[in-house]
């Protein structure tokens, strides 16, 4: 019944946008006329009232008999190629270039060769082209005669050079981050891997915007299928408007009503590169400093780009550190609430002591009392982010003093469950991409362990890990080396194995291609061994 | 708690059979309804009061009592 | 016409089987009361036993490749006979399925929460179980090698907590009961835990290696045995002739554990365990029962039927006993003979079966 | 019925199941607890009724934060109640207690002496069917009333149901306390053969300053306490079962008594078949020592008086064996679990004798085999006095 309703509000929606985009049909299908004014006209009705879209006309050629019009918008194009490299050598040296009214197909061409010093020029025979290439940062350039017209690039607006990373940061490895340009951080990743498998395929996506988007992989690693599903989807998104890459993550991602997110997103370019040579695709958005790639396991939400740079006994340290945290996070308060409501004797008679002395006459009961602080603390935590940076500080203070003091002199809150909630809090931002389910997940643990103690925070778990190994993104099981167990790839999971012991991509990713290295490469210190060895026996 | 009951055999059915439907998979949907309609016949039972024996029992009768092929508790 | 989809691989079957086998491991007070300190012999002697009976699973998976054991029932004793012997198997596998999870609930009502009422947690439970089976057989075999490193990392911790409380005179004197008790405990060892995994036979046929079939049952039962085997040995050890008396010896044991009154209250572990591995038991079997009911009534989609299934497991596993004291009188004493005809006497008469049907007739019938 | 749906659906049932669930069964907030930190049964006038005092902590009272009222009171109540057996007991004390009892934490069960002559069995029964209750509380045999062990204040601890279990948890350090557990007692009463022991505890002083003490061992014949060791006969005892860690043995030596400090024990009880048919006990102890104080000059670095020295003290342990043996043939009660090392041995052999073993049991024949080492002299290797041909010298002088 409802979906019936739904086909009939979606045909009459598709009709109406149908006969609103009619109308500009009629102009952008119109081919370029000989006429300039005829071009003109048609540019400016498509254009309308807006004030930024110039329309500069001059004449050029032996008397300046000839007619002709630059169209760009402002602010979306470098103005000293256009007066240098445009207007200058048209009006001063083309005196030579036309005969008498003549107009000769030829003379174009001339004027592409020898006139114009920009690097790139295309003809356009339709308005809709020539539109498009003015949006796009473009200028559209039409002479009196010719039924074609030049969209010469001298994109030049506004961008923010390439900076620190700020949600990223590092201790060691590279700082620079990718900017809201698309071609910067195409150029920052060619910068990464100089391999001409290196494939950047663009595509243009929402009927509106217009946005940029590049698919970025390695040929010959990246699988086919991947490549080939990443772009189907793509395809499919018929939105209007993409405004970052997190549009594009929900049109393409596998589980749009999972908790966890299937794609993954950074903003550092070595990191992306990394996936990228593992056999993942990145999806750069222009006007987004966050890259897309897929498809993103569980598991790389614990791995960070800096856990390869450092050495591998404290990396897999942290890696160890990063999972409890995780537990941490999504298990104290529920745990918490289990052991003092329902399972009293795990806890030790001392602690339990204290526990009791602590909870002395306090109103609420432990699900309660727990609800209320760890929702205090998303709200500050909320306040704390939104804020500006000065009145983001005063707001923590305010918050701690709140929750840390006042609450637990006056009764109303428990020592013990102010300690286990800081716990949580600093433990979840320790990865910030899970802050979003491990947040989510921390509700729902405690409300099941309130009603039904240890026995209600087992079977979430379990659902958790069903949920978590039923879940795919883009063909690859989501809990990869853990469930489907891949043995081999254990190297990079609990641990952080040297570099030179791992040999292989992930299997799920890069199955067809599945050496990182070309042949099997020995410890370092063993192959000096051998060679030391060698100039002895000479 | 019949009203409860009610309304979980409800989700199950809504849950279940509009995707049968939708597929025309009739003979599935007969085998469906039996199945489902035995078991919400039983528990009713269950839950107003009468006591279902025990298919287990059952078998324990036959083998223990009646063909006494059990081992004996010591 | 397949109803299942997912290929599992020869791994993955491993480590389930040896998970369904560990999920009875942590209940053997049904063997213990009747073979005391001697069980770990019983495990041995059951084991070998149920290495033959698992020949004849193998056997079976060999003539009928690509059939689970309905479908073989029915290439074997043609349709209606084979409905009906089908018919008894999902019937097993639900009373399975059913006692299982009553274990649990016992469990939980009678250690840990005695004033819940056993239908909440049964419901939570089998919710789960029937949401992991419409993940399908390829997620609910993912997570068996996780349950199964688990498991093994919890028995060695506790075994290494547990070593200055063992004592191993307690394992004499050995062999002084009488010979019917021997024979009781194997076939109860045989019959509980291991044979059980005729079960799997539903599932063999997922399988993307046909030909692996025999290792994937015996690393299987091998890992199930292993673990079965370490656990009595603890608890006679530490247990003593204490073992006897007490209904979870393994949960008994995992109480004792106090190390200078600071590493102690450790049946956390052992509750998590049971459940982590109950739920594995649970849903397979669970799965095994809804793809026998698709398979019987030759339907498309087993999908829709997941529900109702566990619905008549919640109300299965309430009437079933009406106490964990019959449970147990079952256990020792029916339970062996009646899952006997099911994972020895059908699958031996059907193997034999196709077997004359084989020499005789001269065609192979799995290739109809 | 698209996909959305479906997923709506899913939310539903995941509420509806979270919101049948939420009647919140077992569930128990820790200001509702009154935990239990010990246990005392005494015996009634009353034959059928028994008198059970629970100790229940008062938390807030514990963490004395310089308080000079809090201080002052107790951090403990002890509430008696007299029922039929301990269950109701603890039960029906909530006629009285605002709290529910909660025995989870229970590390001390404490039983009257008269009250164990009677027989213990019925009420530790109730300590191993409870679901909360733990195998490894201690079971302790109060020297006339439970009740009024548990009202000693302790100086040092503010429980005197914990300063009770650190009392036992000390067993290590003399080797003459023994440490019973609920499970070592009842494995004990459940071989049949082998008599439960327990530590006793006794009050001293006057009232004012009362303080507890541990005093020997109580010795059961099946459930009943039938007599008592004293502390040297507990080491003995303790000797034989291979569970002395630590304790001082006094040895006499020509010049002066040594203090001996055992480092660490193992000993070996097997039984042997002599040809007649009769069982011999076979005692083997290996014992490493350590001397710890010496009284006068010997010279522990001679061998000779090193291996006197050593034969000193196997035969104090001989004799501190002996004579828990003849205290236990005395009570014709097998502490040692003969019975079970004679059924080990030869299970068909004993099936025979088994119903005769009190008589048995004190005509028993054992052999003891005590090996002593001298491991080390501490610190110092030598008594400190001026070396010999000074002292000859300032004597000459």
């Amino acid at each position: 019944m409802s979906s019936h309703v739904k086909k009939v509000i979606r045909h009459f929606k598709i009709q109406g946008e149908n006969l609103n985009e009619d109308n500009r049909k009629k102009i952008d299908n119109r081919k370029i006329s000989k006429g300039l004014q005829n071009n003109l006209n048609s540019i400016r009705r498509t254009f309308g009232p807006s004030k930024d879209v110039i329309i500069r006309e001059f004449s050029f050629g032996p008397k300046h008999q000839t007619k002709a019009a630059l169209v760009f918008i402002e602010g979306l194009i470098n103005i000293t190629v256009i007066n240098d490299n445009i207007i200058k050598p048209l009006m001063y040296d083309s005196s030579f270039l036309f005969n008498k009214n003549t107009v000769d197909p030829s003379s174009m061409e001339i004027i592409k060769s020898t006139m114009l010093s920009v690097s790139d020029i295309q003809e356009a025979y339709d308005i809709k082209e020539t539109v498009a290439g003015c949006l796009s940062g473009d200028v559209a350039f039409f002479i009196n005669g010719f039924s074609q017209a030049f969209v010469i690039s001298c994109k030049g607006f506004e961008k923010r050079s390439v900076e620190d990373p700020q949600n990223e940061s590092v201790i060691r490895g590279p700082r620079e981050s990718f900017t809201e340009n698309l071609r910067t951080n195409t150029a920052l990743l060619r910068r990464k891997i100089k391999s001409p498998a290196l494939i950047m395929e663009t595509m243009i996506i929402g009927r509106k915007t217009r946005t940029n988007i590049c698919i970025t992989y390695l040929m010959g690693v990246a699988s086919p299928e991947l490549i080939e599903l990443i772009k189907r989807r793509l395809k499919n998104i018929s939105a209007d408007a993409i405004l970052e890459s997190g549009y594009i993550e929900q049109y393409i991602e596998d589980a749009p009503f999972s908790i966890f997110s299937t794609v993954g997103y950074s903003e550092k370019p070595d990191v992306v590169a990394a996936k990228i040579l593992e056999g993942r695709a990145a999806i750069i958005v222009d006007g987004t400093p966050f890259v897309l790639t897929a498809p993103m396991l569980f598991i790389e939400n614990f791995q960070t780009s800096e856990d390869y740079y450092i050495r591998t006994y404290f990396a897999s340290l942290l890696r160890v550190l990063r999972f409890m945290s995780y537990a941490i996070s999504i298990l104290a308060p529920a745990a918490y609430v289990a052991l003092t409501t329902f399972h009293q004797e795990l806890i030790p008679t001392a602690l339990l002591f204290t526990m009791i002395a602590a909870r002395e006459g306090i109103p609420f009961p432990a699900v309660i009392e727990a609800g209320i602080m760890m929702v205090t603390f998303e709200i500050l935590r909320e306040a704390g982010l939104r804020l500006p940076r000065p009145v983001g500080q005063a707001v923590s203070i305010v918050g701690a003093l709140v929750i840390g003091e006042a609450a637990v002199t006056a009764g109303i809150i428990g020592a013990p469950m102010v300690i286990v909630v800081a716990i949580t809090a600093v433990s979840s931002f320790v990865i910030p991409s899970n802050i979003e389910n491990a947040t989510i997940l921390r509700m729902i643990f405690l409300i099941l362990a309130g009603s039904m103690g240890g026995f209600g925070i087992m079977i979430s778990l379990l659902g958790l890990l069903i949920h978590l190994s039923s879940l795919k993104s883009f063909g690859s099981p989501y809990l990869s080396p853990i469930a489907p167990i891949r043995p081999k790839e254990m190297k990079d999971v609990f641990i952080r194995a040297p570099l030179w012991a791992m040999l292989k991509r992930p299997f799920d990713i890069a199955h067809n291609d599945i050496n990182r290295h070309k042949s099997i490469t020995i410890p370092p210190d063993s192959q000096e061994n051998k060679l030391s060895k060698g100039g002895e026996s000479t | 708690m019949i009203f409860l009951l009610i309304s979980v055999f409800i989700f199950v059915a809504l849950y279940d059979i509009p995707d049968l439907i939708r597929k025309k998979y009739w003979r599935e949907l007969v085998v469906f309804s039996i199945l489902f309609l035995s078991i919400f016949g039983i528990v009713l039972l269950q839950f107003s009061g009468i006591t279902i024996p025990s298919p287990i029992k059952g078998v324990q009768y036959i083998l223990k009592d009646l063909l006494h092929l059990n081992y004996q508790i010591l | 016409m397949e109803l299942e989809k997912g290929k599992i691989s020869a791994t993955h079957l491993i480590f389930s089987i040896g998970c369904f086998i560990q999920g009875s491991t942590l209940l053997s007070a049904f063997v213990i009361s009747v073979t005391k300190q001697d069980t770990w012999f019983v495990v041995l002697t059951g084991f070998i036993i149920s290495m033959g009976t698992i020949g004849i699973y193998i056997a079976l998976a060999k003539m009928h490749p690509h059939k689970t054991i309905i479908q073989m029932f029915e290439a074997i004793f043609g349709t209606f006979i084979g409905k009906i012997f089908s018919i008894l198997y999902i019937f097993y596998f639900l009373s399975l399925a059913g006692l299982n999870s009553r274990d649990v609930g016992n469990f939980v009502v009678g250690y840990i929460m005695p004033e819940t009422p056993i239908i909440a947690l049964l419901i939570m439970f089998v919710f789960i179980c029937s949401w992991a089976v419409r993940s399908g057989i390829e997620t609910m075999v993912s997570y068996s090698f996780l349950f199964v490193v688990i498991s093994y990392i919890v028995i060695i911790f506790i075994f290494l907590l547990l070593i200055g409380e063992m004592n191993f005179n307690n394992f004499f004197p050995a062999f002084t009961l009488p010979a019917i008790k021997y024979v009781q405990g194997t076939h109860i060892v045989a019959a509980i835990p291991f044979s059980e995994i005729v079960v799997f036979l539903m599932i063999v046929p997922c399988l993307d290696n046909q030909k692996k079939v025999a290792e994937s049952f015996l690393a299987g039962l091998l890992i199930g045995g292993i673990t079965l085997l370490a656990v009595i040995i603890r608890d006679i050890a530490t247990l003593g002739n204490m073992i006897s008396f007490v209904t979870l010896p393994s949960y008994e044991t995992v109480k004792l554990i106090d190390i200078a009154h600071i590493i102690t209250r450790m049946e956390v572990l052992y509750a998590i365990e049971l459940l982590v591995l109950q739920f594995f038991k649970v849903s397979i079997l669970y799965y095994a029962t809804v793809l026998g009911i698709a398979q019987v009534f030759n339907l498309r989609s087993y999908k829709p039927y997941i529900l109702t299934v566990g619905i008549i497991i919640i109300s299965l596993s309430i009437v079933v006993f009406d106490s964990p004291m019959e449970n147990a009188f079952w256990g020792s004493t029916v339970a062996p003979v009646y899952s006997s005809i099911f994972q020895l006497l059908f699958p031996g008469v059907a193997l034999i079966t196709s077997l004359i049907r084989y020499i005789f007739k001269g065609i192979k019938v799995g290739q109809s | 019925m698209n996909r959305s749906f479906t997923i709506f659906l899913k939310l539903i049932a995941v509420f509806m199941i979270i919101i049948c669930l939420t009647g919140c069964w077992n569930r128990r907030e820790l200001d509702s607890l009154s935990v239990l930190v010990g246990i005392g049964i005494d015996k009634t006038d009353e034959p059928q009724k028994v008198n059970v005092t629970a100790q229940i902590a008062i938390p807030s009272k514990i963490k004395t934060s310089g308080n000079k009222d809090e201080s002052s009171s107790s951090a403990y109540w002890n509430i008696q109640y007299k029922a039929e057996n301990v269950f109701t007991a603890l039960r029906e004390s909530t006629f009285s207690a605002s709290r529910k009892l909660y025995i989870g934490q229970n590390p001390i069960v404490l039983f009257g002496e008269d009250l164990a002559r009677d027989g213990v069995q019925k009420h530790i029964d109730f300590f191993l069917r409870d679901h909360e209750a733990r195998l490894n509380e201690y079971i302790v045999i109060a020297k006339g009333k439970a009740g009024a062990i548990l009202n000693v204040k302790p100086e040092l601890e503010k429980l005197p149901g914990l300063n009770i279990e650190k009392l036992i948890d000390l067993h290590y350090a003399t080797s003459k306390v023994i440490s019973a557990r609920l499970m070592d007692f009842v494995s004990s009463l459940a071989s049949g053969t082998t008599s439960p022991v327990a530590p006793m505890i006794q009050v001293d002083g006057a009232s004012e300053n009362q303080k507890l003490s541990m005093s020997g061992t109580a010795v059961f014949k099946n459930d009943k306490l039938t007599g008592e060791l004293d502390m040297v006969q507990t080491r003995g005892y303790l000797w034989v079962v291979d569970k002395v860690k630590g304790g001082l043995i006094n040895t006499k030596t020509p010049n002066g008594v040594i203090c001996l400090e055992i480092l660490h024990s193992k000993s070996k009880m097997t039984a042997k078949k002599k040809e007649d048919g009769s069982f011999v006990i076979k005692i083997a102890i290996n014992a490493d020592i350590n001397a710890g104080n010496q009284e006068e000059a010997y010279n522990l670095l001679l061998p000779e008086n090193i291996s006197y020295v050593e034969n000193q003290a196997s035969d104090t342990i001989k004799s501190e064996i002996k004579a828990s043996l003849n205290k236990a043939w005395e009570l014709k009660a097998d502490i040692f679990g003969f019975g079970e090392a004679i059924k080990r041995k030869d299970y068909k052999k004993w099936e025979s004798i088994k119903d005769d073993w009190d008589n048995i049991f004190p005509e028993i024949e054992t052999e003891l085999e005590v090996a002593v080492k001298l491991r080390g002299t501490g610190e110092i290797n030598k008594f400190v006095q001026p070396e010999p041909e000074k002292r000859e010298k300032n004597n000459g002088a």
